[in-house]
């Protein structure tokens, strides 16, 4: 998505009045908003109408991956140097089953892990200029792109809904 | 993260340790004490291997040729050599030869000669061209990778207790 | 905790990662001196001979593997908490589920020692790796071994991956609290954390996926571990019980060692807003919980050994609760199954002292448990001929300790470089701040 | 061939000689070095075999002994021999770590006359030997020559060159002797000699302590011949019953053991010859002779006898009549007692009435036995000594400081002789004593002959060229004669030449077609030239048996204990005990090693708050040792016993300081008549000396615990079931997995199996087993691939011991095969069940699942002192520290069989493959073959109706198949 670099951050003391601004905004069309939280909160999901995340899908390709090659690895390689031992068959699967198990999991859960960073767009080296350290401790952030026109207009709205201060920003 | 990348480096490791191994096993030629030039003996005269060879055939070992033996020529031929000059040292000495081994397999593995010479393998298979050889050098792995392609590519037992007892 | 806010919680959380004192130093260089000799008791093994430990003809195994197995069972109780209790939304997990799961890190770390420190060839360990072998011979997947490399590889792997991404909001916190070297090392753990929509979004999602892999998997590894008794045909090993039992096991002990210590860190870190006497009180009903189902599968083994009228069976059980090892035997008995029993009464599981008095009883009990399982069932096997005895060396014991002071070590370095209790989830159990009365839904 | 050991040792690079198994790193680079000169008759890497006979005990064993690149690896019975025919003893299988025992004197030395040794060249010593020898020639019987046991050149060359030098006397010393026996039968049928007893013929045997086998005269042959006499032939099975205060090995492989009082044997069997002849159940005998023997044992009464003995007079009737019914009988017995001559008369008046003699007791094969001098002689010696008649001492391979009763005398007379001379290989207490020491070749490197009996002429040659600088008895002998001037009467340069010439003449009495060298070369190969033992008829001398038959008379208090000494069936006379294989074979009734322990009753130990492995004090008027106690049934009550051949003071690392020696107890008196050793005639205080000795012994419990290893059938229900009856099939876990080529297998058969543990030596030698010492032994370390397990069965006071050969089972579906992370063992297509050393990485957790508890594993690396390396089998990974290893069913034999058969391009015969331990097996109780061919004995005996599986209810499918042993219980008259 094309985002422009200037905007305004509203750092708000309270959740409701930064839920209160995002609704605001909406109403008067602006849609690229970008909340900053030290918690995660439905309800700020809800109010950016954010779709779900798609990191599920990846676990499922990661698990899919885990049992085939789990699979390939015991059968190929058994089959490869056949022995016997304990007069078991060379693809004996129960035993089989207990690799591709761990395996299922072990990729499932590399996997997760690599959507949620690519999705996330982590690990990041700098922070954006809008972030403000007290984010991460007890206050509510909201990004707001504009270019300087509109700076007054969205300083008005998010201050009405109750931002404690407003300042120019880039991303 | 960093514990991926420490076990992706383990893996590494691992891989080229085997690596190395399998190259050392490929040694390049050494320098014997006595310049012997298989060239000369297997290319241009034609001596078969187990002229001097003389266990491959039926024994477990090749054999290496008792002094004795070089001497049974080289009292009249080539006697001016230099090299053959040594060896009549070592002759006179009555002082053992040292070569140094070429080709050789690990302690625990139970390589027998004459099965394989016997199923039609000849010797430059696994020694290659020796007779072309001035010095001779080890031409293949020999490792039990080589072995196993071999004995797979023949249909010979690839069971374990055929080399490892 | 409704009176805290949250700078007061970052603050006190963060307090605790102040620069240590003394004693704090001084029980770091203790627990490296046990280290060290452990070191060198092993190096001393592997240059002689596994001779040197106590294990013999016919007891191959004893304390090593008993020790990889309590260390593993340990590490269970975290991933319980972390994980499963998360899937079920238990609120009051937030407070000591980062301890609890940094005791599993640390105790996979040790369990994952011991296999190797039991081989006889250590130095060839990476033979058991699945990976291309000269010979093109790969390992024999039909071994229980084989699945315990894998079952403790992935469990380990899983739960590294979700201790380090619980810490990465909690990482941003203390990089926008610290300056200077730790303030590059948070930052570099926080991996530009900065608590956007997005990133919480995704994050969220991760995070419940990983519970949901971990929760099966934690079943499967003490299963996968007790296979290695249990398919064998070892009397007292043969025994289809022994998956749930072993799991159970696992995460009495482990319940046991959360305990021993979150009541040291509490105190000494004055964090007892947040892990509260309701906390520990929670984790004494479960080990009641545990503690049964461990009793019951002592029950049970008895009573299979009987109706099975099968001789070895029968005789190896005689022998355990009558024969050398019956001190042991009855240990485990009476501190699994019969004193947590005690925690029946509010008084006591609502005593600091009990509570710590009993966890470490459950721990001896628990490694008891493992000895009394590996070493008597291989002491007397099918021909009594080669009937034979264990007795540990001081190379057996000297690792054992060292072990133990591996583990601790990690702790120790835990305690002060990584906040014990998560900031995130923490805040996230009290209301956000509002203006409003009605608050946020 | 004129070459140096050196030479032989330069060898080619023979791969994987004496390898250790190590990592994939590669190595620096190794030399290859040539012969000089190559040695005709070896190849590299195959076997040379060579032909001689086994010395280490007097029964004259024929040999093969196997050498590779000019070292002897590995010894073997020689199958053309008489008496042993291709089987050997755990003592035999030892012999060669006495050629390569680490403590072998390697050159003369001398003792100074500060008393240190100096290592001196042969030159120097044969010239003081000789200076010495022409100081004392001819003036009267000044020079004195002792030796073991020599029969044929050797021994004739000895005393021609006593005479030359006009020494004596001369003793042929042995401290197991048998005076009592040989004269019983001078009296008695007036031939003084060892009769040949043939077992195998016999339907019913009574020994009287008669150990015959573990030690008694031949035990090998005797085994072998006990073996097949138990087989068990259409319905019925020859019975043996032993009676004697001990119950030895041989005791426990009898259907009956009768612990009669010590020395009261004589009346037993004098009471059973009453009730023959009473009962007229005599045979061959005439009507006169019958009443004529009536007369002198009328008075022997089962009731007076019964009590003296102390058995039932009921049992002596049960005996007297079995014996007389069973035709033909054998009565044996040992005589050790004071009054051992009577009892070995009424032994062979017993055998006489009933008819034995010229049936099971053949006389004229004239037993080597039979000519060693008496231990009268030896004190004679002594005498001579002490009154200064003996200047020159001559000592060959004796060690009468260590087996003599009174050796402190004899070492005190000894400073009166000016040279004393020893031709000792080994560092033993007469050595010690001696002012000279020409050590003499073992006997697997020198040449010589040996004549166990008439007809039985075994040549005796050097397998490998001698390890050190040591010289032939022989040899010195002829180089001192001519130093001294005697050229003329002992021409020979050496004795090589002079046993040629010896054999010339037997040569020329075979009267043989072809010429002597090829007699001599056929000689060789075979090991000597047999003729079956001649036979002479032999009358009773009536007049010898009226006779007045002494009861024993014991030396020291009347209720002390009556000491048993007995030869051990591990060290013989104790000349054994610098072997450490045979210091680490479990002694078959104990399981325990690397020492020696007294038996005592459980009852006296309870009188006397005895435990297990107290440590007790035996005095006697003689003597006192310590020696820990075993609690067992295996004595009489009132009797303790304890096992010659530990306690060495001298006699290298693996002998010294090790238990304890009984003989100095005993009182040393000979017996009256025939002037041997009494042995079981002194009785000892036994006190508790208040510490613990720890013994070390491989057996976790003895007791069954209904596990049913051992498994046995009466006679009655063997005689119900004639075949097999089929076994309900079990539905197959798996898919069955095919043997295409061949399916190993082994049969045991347990009523053959005696439990002598020749087999757990044999398998020591052939597969380099460890020796690991008495305390890792102690920790249940030993390194055996097999073993002999003891169930006991029986009551605490009165044991019934079974033994089972236990080595690793090769199951079709082996719990130790999955359970490897690494395919370090698997089951190949051969049905061997593989362990590749190189590829464990010691986990052990093939040893947990293994229930036959037959797995080893490395503790430490394993060392083999110079030069015991080697005796190392080149064909057999030597295993490194930390892996697991354990019966391979001689695989190396298997290979070298197939390539052998694929070469000559046919199938591998049956018998062809044969396992060390079923090759030397005395009883051939193990068989070995493919269970695949219909045809092979061991597929034949495995359908057998006594054969069981051990812990078949596991479904493991061993390829090792048990016969139940046969119990046909007490004999019944």
């Amino acid at each position: 998505m094309a985002e422009s670099n200037s905007g305004l951050v509203g750092s708000f003391p309270h959740l409701d009045s930064l839920l209160h601004a995002i609704e605001n905004l909406k109403k008067t069309g602006y849609r690229e908003l970008q909340a900053l939280s030290p918690i995660p909160h439905h309800a700020i999901d809800a109010a950016l109408e954010k779709p779900t995340s798609p990191v599920r899908v990846f676990t499922l390709i990661g698990c899919l991956l885990g049992s085939i090659t789990g699979f390939v690895l015991t059968i190929a390689t058994s089959l490869h140097y056949p022995l016997i031992t304990g007069g078991k068959p060379i693809v004996s699967i129960p035993p089989f089953l207990i690799i591709v198990f761990e395996l299922t999991i072990l990729f499932g859960g590399l996997l997760t892990l690599g959507g949620m960073l690519w999705n996330a767009r982590l690990p990041r080296v700098h922070i954006v200029p809008a972030y403000n350290p007290r984010f991460s401790e007890d206050r509510f952030g909201l990004w707001v792109p504009c270019d300087e026109k509109e700076f007054d207009e969205v300083t008005r709205l998010l201050e009405s809904a109750g931002a404690e201060q407003v300042t120019p920003a880039t991303r | 993260m960093k514990w991926l990348a420490g076990l992706g480096l383990f893996v590494l490791l691992l891989l080229a340790y085997e690596v190395r191994v399998a190259v050392s096993r490929k040694a390049s030629a050494p320098v014997q004490p006595i310049a012997f030039n298989h060239k000369i003996h297997a290319g241009d005269y034609h001596i078969a291997c187990e002229y001097c060879h003389i266990y491959a055939r039926r024994a477990a070992v090749a054999g290496i040729p008792s002094a004795q033996r070089c001497m049974g020529c080289h009292k009249i031929t080539a006697a001016g050599n230099s090299e053959v000059q040594k060896l009549r040292g070592y002759w006179e000495r009555k002082e053992p030869l040292q070569w140094i081994r070429v080709t050789s397999m690990p302690d625990y593995v139970y390589f027998e000669h004459w099965p394989h010479l016997r199923s039609g393998l000849t010797c430059q298979t696994c020694h290659g061209a020796v007779e072309t050889m001035e010095q001779v050098r080890k031409v293949r792995t020999l490792d039990m990778n080589d072995c196993v392609a071999c004995h797979r590519e023949r249909q010979a037992s690839i069971d374990c207790v055929i080399c490892h007892r | 905790m409704s009176q805290l806010t949250y700078s007061q919680v970052d603050h006190d959380i963060l307090s605790a990662m102040k620069s240590p004192g003394r004693r704090y130093y001084l029980l770091l260089l203790a627990d490296v001196l046990v280290l060290a000799w452990g070191i060198y008791a092993w190096r001393y093994q592997i240059v002689h001979g596994l001779g040197v430990s106590g294990l013999t003809h016919p007891v191959m195994w004893a304390i090593y593997i008993t020790n990889f197995v309590f260390w593993v069972g340990i590490a269970h109780s975290g991933t319980l908490i972390s994980a499963i209790l998360y899937l079920f939304r238990v609120r009051w997990r937030a407070g000591i589920y980062r301890t609890a799961e940094a005791v599993t890190v640390f105790a996979l770390f040790t369990a994952g020692l011991f296999p190797i420190i039991h081989l006889g060839r250590p130095w060839f360990f990476y033979w058991l790796l699945p990976y291309p072998q000269v010979g093109g011979l790969w390992v024999n997947f039909r071994s229980p071994l084989v699945w315990d490399v894998f079952a403790v590889m992935t469990y380990m792997i899983i739960s590294m991956l979700f201790f380090f991404t619980g810490l990465v909001p909690d990482m941003a916190v203390v990089r926008n609290r610290t300056s200077g070297w730790r303030h590059k090392i948070y930052a570099f753990m926080a991996q530009g954390w900065q608590g956007s929509d997005r990133q919480w979004r995704h994050y969220k999602a991760a995070y419940l996926f990983l519970a949901a892999l971990a929760t099966p998997l934690v079943i499967s590894v003490h299963s996968v571990v007790s296979w290695d008794f249990a398919q064998t045909i070892v009397p007292g090993w043969h025994s289809t019980i022994f998956a749930p039992y072993f799991v159970a096991g696992a995460i009495h002990s482990g319940l046991a060692m959360v305990i021993t210590l979150l009541i040291p860190l509490r105190k000494v870190f004055r964090l007892d807003a947040y892990l509260t006497q309701g906390h520990l009180e929670y984790l004494a009903k479960l080990i009641i919980l545990t503690g049964l189902i461990v009793g019951y599968s002592y029950m049970v083994e008895t009573y299979i050994a009987w109706y099975s009228n099968n001789i070895p069976e029968w005789q190896h059980f005689t022998y355990q609760i009558t024969g050398e090892y019956a001190v042991p035997f009855w240990i485990m008995i009476l501190f699994n199954s019969l004193v947590p029993l005690l925690f029946f009464l509010k008084p006591i599981r609502t005593s600091t002292p009990w509570l710590f008095g009993i966890a470490i009883l459950i721990n001896i009990g628990m490694w008891m448990e493992r000895f009394v399982i590996i070493v008597t069932s291989l002491a007397h096997e099918y021909d009594p001929n080669s009937w034979g005895l264990y007795f540990p060396t001081w190379v057996d014991i000297s690792i054992t300790a060292g072990s133990f002071a591996w583990f601790f070590f990690w702790l120790l370095l835990f305690a002060k470089f990584l906040p014990v209790v998560s900031i995130v989830e923490v805040k996230e159990e009290l209301p956000p701040p509002v203006v409003t009365k009605e608050g946020v839904t | 061939m004129e070459l140096k050991r050196r030479d032989f040792l330069k060898l080619l690079g023979v791969g994987g000689a004496t390898a250790a198994i190590s990592g994939c790193t590669p190595d620096a680079p190794e030399k290859l070095i040539p012969y000089l000169i190559p040695a005709e008759e070896t190849v590299p890497g195959q076997a040379t075999w060579y032909a001689t006979v086994c010395r280490e005990c007097p029964a004259g064993c024929g040999m093969l002994v196997k050498t590779m690149e000019g070292r002897a690896i590995k010894v073997e019975g020689n199958p053309l021999h008489p008496v042993n025919q291709g089987k050997l003893c755990a003592r035999g299988q030892a012999s060669v770590q006495g050629l390569y025992n680490p403590d072998r004197i390697t050159q003369p030395v001398k003792r100074g006359t500060d008393g240190s040794l100096q290592s001196i060249s042969w030159k120097d010593a044969e010239a003081v030997l000789a200076t010495q020898i022409s100081k004392f020639k001819g003036n009267g019987n000044r020079i004195a020559f002792v030796t073991p046991l020599l029969t044929g050149s050797q021994d004739r060359l000895v005393e021609m060159w006593l005479k030359a030098v006009g020494g004596g006397p001369r003793l042929r010393y042995e401290a197991v002797s048998y005076e009592s026996l040989r004269e019983a039968n001078r009296l008695a049928f007036g031939a003084a000699e060892i009769p040949y007893y043939d077992i195998e013929r016999a339907r019913l045997i009574f020994s009287f302590g008669a150990d015959f086998l573990e030690t008694w005269l031949s035990p090998v042959e005797f085994a072998r011949q006990f073996a097949s006499m138990r087989t068990y032939r259409d319905a019925r099975i020859a019975r043996f019953a032993y009676i004697g205060p001990r119950l030895s090995l041989t005791a426990a492989n009898s259907d009956e053991w009768v612990a009669v009082q010590p020395g009261t044997e004589v009346f037993l069997a004098l009471s059973m010859i009453q009730v023959i002849l009473a009962e007229d159940l005599a045979t061959g005998l005439p009507q006169t002779e019958t009443q004529d023997l009536h007369g002198c044992v009328a008075d022997f009464t089962p009731e007076s006898m019964g009590e003296k003995c102390g058995i039932s007079a009921d049992k002596i009737r049960v005996l007297a009549r079995a014996f007389a019914r069973a035709r033909p009988s054998l009565a044996i017995a040992d005589g050790k007692s004071s009054n051992g001559t009577d009892t070995c008369i009424a032994i062979n008046l017993l055998n006489y009435v009933v008819g034995n003699v010229g049936s099971t007791v053949r006389f004229g094969s004239n037993g080597a036995a039979g000519r060693v001098s008496s231990y009268e002689d030896f004190l004679k010696l002594i005498d001579e000594i002490e009154r200064g008649e003996i200047a020159v001492l001559l000592l060959a391979g004796v060690n009468p400081l260590f087996s003599l009763p009174d050796a402190k005398r004899f070492q005190d007379a000894l400073k009166k002789v000016s040279l004393i001379a020893s031709f000792s290989s080994f560092p033993d207490e007469t050595a010690a004593v001696s002012h000279l020491v020409l050590p003499d070749h073992t006997f697997l490197e020198s040449w010589g002959d040996y004549e166990p009996r008439e007809g039985v002429r075994c040549l005796q040659q050097p397998a490998m060229m001698p390890l050190y600088n040591t010289k032939s008895l022989g040899d010195v002998l002829l180089s001192v004669a001519s130093q001294v001037g005697l050229q003329k009467t002992l021409p020979w340069e050496n004795f090589y030449s002079y046993l040629r010439d010896e054999w010339q003449k037997i040569y020329r009495e075979q009267k043989a077609q072809e010429d002597f060298e090829t007699f001599w070369a056929r000689a060789l190969q075979k090991g000597g030239v047999f003729q079956p033992p001649p036979s002479r008829a032999v009358r009773l001398d009536t007049k010898a048996i009226k006779r007045r038959y002494e009861p024993p008379v014991f030396a020291g208090r009347e209720d002390d204990f009556t000491l048993i000494p007995h030869p051990s069936a591990n060290f013989y006379d104790g000349r054994m005990a610098n072997r450490p294989w045979l210091q680490e074979l479990p002694d078959a009734l104990t399981q325990i090693v690397w020492d020696s322990w007294v038996d005592i009753n459980p009852r006296d130990a309870e009188r006397l708050g005895i435990n297990e492995a107290d440590l007790l004090v035996l005095q006697s008027p003689s003597g006192r040792i310590h020696v820990p106690a075993h609690v067992t049934g295996g004595v009489r009550a009132g009797t303790v016993a304890v096992a010659v051949g530990q306690g060495h003071t001298a006699f290298g690392r693996y002998a010294v300081g090790r238990g304890a020696n009984p003989i100095p107890l005993l009182q040393g008196a000979p017996e009256k008549i025939s002037g041997g050793l009494v042995w079981v005639g002194t009785r000892v205080t036994v006190t508790r000396s208040g510490e613990k000795f720890p013994l070390a012994t491989t057996l976790g419990s003895d007791r069954p615990n209904e596990r049913r290893i051992v498994q046995t059938i009466t006679l009655g229900a063997l005689q119900q079931q004639s075949e097999a009856k089929p076994k309900p099939e079990l539905l197959p876990m798996y898919p069955e997995h095919l043997h295409p080529k061949h399916r190993w297998g082994m049969v045991i058969d347990l009523n053959a199996c005696i439990g002598c543990g020749a087999c757990v030596a044999a398998c020591s030698s052939e597969n380099n087993i460890a020796i690991v010492g008495k305390d890792e032994v102690g920790k249940g370390r030993e390194m055996s691939w097999i073993r002999i397990e003891r169930f006991d069965e029986g009551k605490t006071d009165r044991p019934d011991q079974h033994f089972i050969p236990m080595l690793c089972q090769h199951c079709d579906n082996a719990p130790c095969e999955p359970v490897c992370p690494v395919y370090a063992t698997y089951h190949n297509p051969e049905g061997l069940n593989v362990q590749v050393y190189n590829r464990c990485v010691g986990t052990r957790y093939c040893s947990n699942n293994c229930p036959y508890k037959v797995r080893r594993f490395n503790w430490f690396t394993a060392k083999w002192p110079e030069p015991l390396n080697l005796q190392l089998n080149p064909d057999v990974t030597v295993r490194e520290m930390g892996v697991m290893e354990k019966c391979s069913f001689c695989v190396q034999r298997i290979r070298a069989g197939e390539l052998a058969a694929k070469e000559a391009d046919r199938q591998v015969r049956d018998g062809e493959v044969v396992p060390a331990c079923a090759q030397t097996c005395p009883t051939s109780a193990i068989v070995f073959g493919d269970l695949d061919d219909r045809e092979s004995e061991v597929a034949k005996l495995a359908k057998d109706p006594r054969g069981y599986h051990v812990l078949e209810e596991l479904n493991t499918k061993p390829a090792v198949t048990y016969l139940k042993k046969i119990k046909p219980g007490p004999v019944e008259g």
